[in-house]
């Protein structure tokens, strides 16, 4: 099951998605049967995070803004990376800024630790400087951020396309143009709901992002649009709950995923994903993970027989 | 804290807005304490309707089995009120911080309102094993749903009890109340649950008379294991204003520490 | 409930979202208590639809990709609008064109009759003639045809927007300034989902637009995003099932909605959201439906009083 | 065509993996002919999952009864399964094109497998009370989903059943049962549902002895009501290829107009 995510060896496809998994899971699962670890995106500066109800649900689905309620940098190097060394997979640090400059700042310091194997940069975040867009919106803001990390690193270098877009190819294009090493395909969809009796939006923040399984089929598209474009190995991220979706999002092009609101729903959820992959390839007597991405056959597509 | 697979031993209504279920709990191995909660899947199938699991605070600890007091009212909580004896839940926690008991406590107050009265009800039952003379308020919108008044009688040397129904509930009554409880009798320690408006009426009276006291909180909570952040709420512990996580700092705070707005 | 939608009064804010209602829904609803009728979207010349399978379901939601399975103007003209003249309340043509002077030609014709009360123009669907893209993605070209359509009626043009875009209030402007009197927010995110044992995609057409419940937290958003730039009186679309789902799309700023894939899980879903939203305004003593729109409280958010 | 909202009286598994669902239909004042569909809403609450409802084809009009015969399988028909007698069912129809039988018809010849039984199960039984006589072919992979027989039995006057268990299914076979039964009795018409395969050979069959023949197709349906244009097929009629609707133009076709790619 092992798969190569530019340059970093992980020995299987299922990681967590940053904010929906943490240390007090420890507790329920084991980490060392992840492929990857990926502690919630961290800023430069402590944050208080965004004002409450910070998640709320929707249909197959839920909203969260939690903003990002960050201990910052120093916490994060003097605790949160030393905690994660005891484990024995990868660890990707998923940082999050409000300028390029700050990311390459926090991009430098946090790839200098030996420990910490990749980067992700969460360019999926509103840019407080860019009048609330977030840099992944735009293909030329997405080109000059990575091309400056790359500058800083020679670490992988993961980035974590944002689905709210026009045109996700030409943002995939960009920052595998600008150097990236993987594509993240994809945070969250914006999204709002209101109590309709008291007129409240359900979320302190107004919007926040839409996770769970009501997304997947946006997702596996995106995945597979990125896919025909781009050379680089895609982690597929959004509305994974079981081991078919995970293979669905690696048949539409995916080499690994990640997994999120699962982890609520069930603490065991990425386990349980591992075996269903593994179980899936018996049963198709397949023998490497690399026959499973962009599997998809588009070809002659026809009505199924019916008998 | 594990995600338990556990059996259903009992599922019933007990009164118009409340249900009573009772797990197996004997594979259970953890101590489980009072305040503490367990965070319940409520569907048992590939629906993701409710997508979330809710959390309810343990209302009665006994050998083998684990109850649980809620009011079904929502998709989850009605979701919850399907599941019938033999069927298995699954159960995540043991989950935060409990009530604690100071040590020497001789007389304690328990105030609670709504669903509260089961949270309350566990620290009644450990506190009687410790042999602590306990006085209780208990506050409701009707007779009927002053759910567990028996179980947390047993319990207690006298319990007073609230309701709309009888216009008894009001802030100022239920202040009168607990002045000439703590005037008449020693209280080492108070504890609530339920109400904010009652939590803050607390707050200050304990804080003039020198009285500990703990809170439960309900927040939201998305994932009820400390890693989503979305159950936070606002405290002040030695002068520091800290956002803290109610799941795994709480649920349960010192009463002085909580900031109400 | 009287609404009006750039000119045009409608008795209630409830009516069908293109292609998913029709002629044979008349069995079963009484089309006379509707706010409006829109059949499905019409081309030029008539044209076969997309390959099957046409429509899958996903969590929460549906993909379809029926194409605009189409008889054409003439048929149009002859047979359709004939139909809906029966019926006493405003029929709106809903069109589909594959280039700008298409949709002006068309626009011309079928405003020119006297039955059809107001044209809605179906810009989300990809033009054949810009590589794939959809008119509705760009502001420019969103501009143009609106602008085109503008000069040959004075009916009121409805403008269907797409969901799949990076800044959606820019793409409204553009359609306001260029003279629509309605905006309809929004048509369907497009998705992709794979049978992971067959290996195909479950559209035959590889990717579709998903609706249903899924997709409701999204249009909320579009809707506040939009309501907060744009005066139009905007239709929201996309997962309303009930009439609490209707309001909720109401108070983000909608002045009336379509239902569409609620139509087939239970046909009287439109009468049904009527009656709701009927009730919920006496329950709450609103006297008139303008009292709802828009009516969202964002200032000072904080957490409810959890006594 | 109405949304009736029935009471299941019934609802048993029959078979591994079939099910039999009968629903009062004492309300129901429209006709019902055999090939006619309902579509059935499977969930009762606000899940939405699964989301559409499901078609199926009526398998036997009692006077004020409704019969189904189903294969649990995916999402909706396990979640059909779990309807107890009393509930309420909520039935779209009746819908579709019917089969329709000739005038002065003798014999008739039904070829059906799986599920597609259950479909000329209920137009045997119209075709008995015509004094028809019926000479049936049933395929299926074993002879556990061999269902309806008995039903199917009492209207033939020949059944004649084949297998995969039994390695009698393969085509070859059947279209030498067919050529032997068409040989011997003067066959006036014939009908088959269930296999694209069994159709296609039929197809050759009737076409090359001049006999009417029909189909009824089961084509993925997302309205049922035809609105929405997902049930589409290919048809070739007075030489003019067609797409056309299977839910509103079929589900039963004359089986020379059907195109099997
Ligand atoms: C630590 C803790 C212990 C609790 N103990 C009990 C208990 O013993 N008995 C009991 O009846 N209730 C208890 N609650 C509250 C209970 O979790 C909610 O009533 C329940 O989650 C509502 O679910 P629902 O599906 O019925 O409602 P929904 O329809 O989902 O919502 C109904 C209302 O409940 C609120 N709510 C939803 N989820 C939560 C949540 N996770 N936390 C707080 N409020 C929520 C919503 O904001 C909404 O206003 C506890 C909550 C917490 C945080
Ligand atoms: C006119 C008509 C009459 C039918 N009559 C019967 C009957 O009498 N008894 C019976 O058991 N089955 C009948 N079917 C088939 C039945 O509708 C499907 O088996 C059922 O919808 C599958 O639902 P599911 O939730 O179990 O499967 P899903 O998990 O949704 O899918 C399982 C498989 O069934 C296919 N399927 C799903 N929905 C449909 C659909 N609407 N039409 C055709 N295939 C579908 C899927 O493509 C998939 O391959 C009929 C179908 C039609 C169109
Ligand atoms: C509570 C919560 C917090 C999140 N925080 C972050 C974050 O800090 N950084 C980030 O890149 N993504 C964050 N996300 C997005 C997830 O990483 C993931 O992209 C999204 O949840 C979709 O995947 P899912 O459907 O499997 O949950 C968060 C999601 C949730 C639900
Ligand atoms: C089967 C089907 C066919 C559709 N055809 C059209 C169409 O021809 N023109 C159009 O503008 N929208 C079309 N739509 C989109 C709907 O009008 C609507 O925007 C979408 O379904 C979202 O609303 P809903 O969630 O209420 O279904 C179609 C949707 C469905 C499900
Ligand atoms: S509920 Fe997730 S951190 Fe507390
Ligand atoms: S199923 Fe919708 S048109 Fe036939």
């Amino acid at each position: 099951m092992e798969v190569d995510i530019g340059g970093m060896k992980i020995t299987n496809p299922v990681m967590p998605a940053s904010g929906a998994f943490g240390e007090g899971m420890d507790r329920v699962i084991d980490f060392n049967l992840l492929g990857a670890l990926i502690p919630k995106s961290i800023t430069k500066y402590p944050q208080r995070g965004n004002r409450t109800p910070r998640a709320c649900e929707t249909k197959g689905g839920m909203i969260n803004s939690i903003g990002i309620q960050s201990k910052g940098i120093d916490y994060y190097l003097k605790e949160t990376i030393p905690y994660y060394e005891q484990y024995s997979i990868p660890l990707i640090s998923s940082i999050s800024a409000e300028s390029i400059d700050e990311f390459v700042e926090m991009s430098s310091i946090i790839a200098s630790v030996t420990s910490v194997a990749a980067l992700e940069l969460n360019i999926s975040c509103p840019n407080l400087k860019n009048n609330g867009q977030a840099f992944g919106m735009s293909d030329d803001i997405t080109y000059q951020l990575v091309n400056r990390v790359r500058k800083v690193t020679d670490k992988p270098i993961l980035v974590k396309l944002t689905p709210n877009v026009t045109d996700i190819q030409s943002i995939a294009l960009a920052a595998e143009r600008a150097g990236a090493d993987s594509l993240v395909v994809a945070n969250t969809p914006l999204a709002m709901a209101i109590d309709i009796h008291t007129r409240r939006p359900k979320i302190g923040n107004i919007m926040g992002g839409l996770s769970g399984p009501a997304i997947k089929p946006i997702i596996v598209r995106q995945i597979y649009q990125v896919h025909e474009v781009s050379q680089l190995p895609i982690i597929g991220c959004g509305g994974i709950m079981t081991a078919d979706d995970a293979i669905e999002m690696m048949l539409a092009g995916a080499s690994a995923v990640q997994v999120g609101t699962a982890n609520f729903v069930s603490p065991t959820a990425m386990i349980d994903i591992i075996a269903g992959i593994q179980t899936y390839m018996e049963e198709h007597q397949l023998h490497r993970i690399d026959e499973l991405i962009g599997g998809v056959i588009v070809m002659n597509q026809r009505e199924e027989d019916y008998i | 804290m594990r995600d338990y697979h556990v059996t259903v031993l009992s599922n019933k209504q007990v009164s118009n807005r409340y249900w009573h279920l009772i797990v197996d709990s004997s594979d259970l191995k953890e101590a489980i304490e009072p305040g503490q909660f367990f965070n319940i899947k409520s569907t048992d199938y590939q629906t993701y309707y409710p997508l979330l699991r809710r959390p309810f605070s343990i209302y009665r600890i006994k050998e083998d089995t684990l109850e649980f007091l809620y009011k079904a009212e929502g998709a989850g909580t009605k979701q919850l009120a399907t599941y019938k004896p033999g069927q298995k839940i699954s159960l995540l926690g043991p989950a935060g911080v409990s009530y604690s008991i100071p040590k020497n406590c001789k007389k304690i107050l328990l105030l609670a309102r709504g669903v509260g009265i089961a949270t309350l009800a566990a620290l009644a039952q450990k506190a009687d094993q410790m042999n602590i003379e306990i006085y209780a308020i208990l506050s409701a919108r009707n007779k009927d749903d002053l759910l567990a008044t028996k179980t947390i009688e047993k319990y207690c040397t006298k319990v007073y009890c609230v309701t709309e129904e009888d216009k008894t509930s009001d802030v100022e009554h239920v202040r009168r109340m607990i002045h000439d409880l703590i005037k008449t009798h020693h209280i080492d320690a108070a504890y609530t649950c339920g109400s904010r408006r009652l939590s803050m009426l607390l707050q200050k009276i304990t804080k003039a008379n020198g009285i500990t006291s703990q809170v439960a909180l309900e927040e939201y909570m998305a994932c009820g294991m400390g890693v989503c952040y979305s159950c936070v709420c606002d405290i002040k512990r030695q002068g520091v204003m800290q956002t803290v996580k109610s799941c795994e700092d709480g649920p349960v705070f010192p009463l002085e520490e909580v900031i109400f707005e």
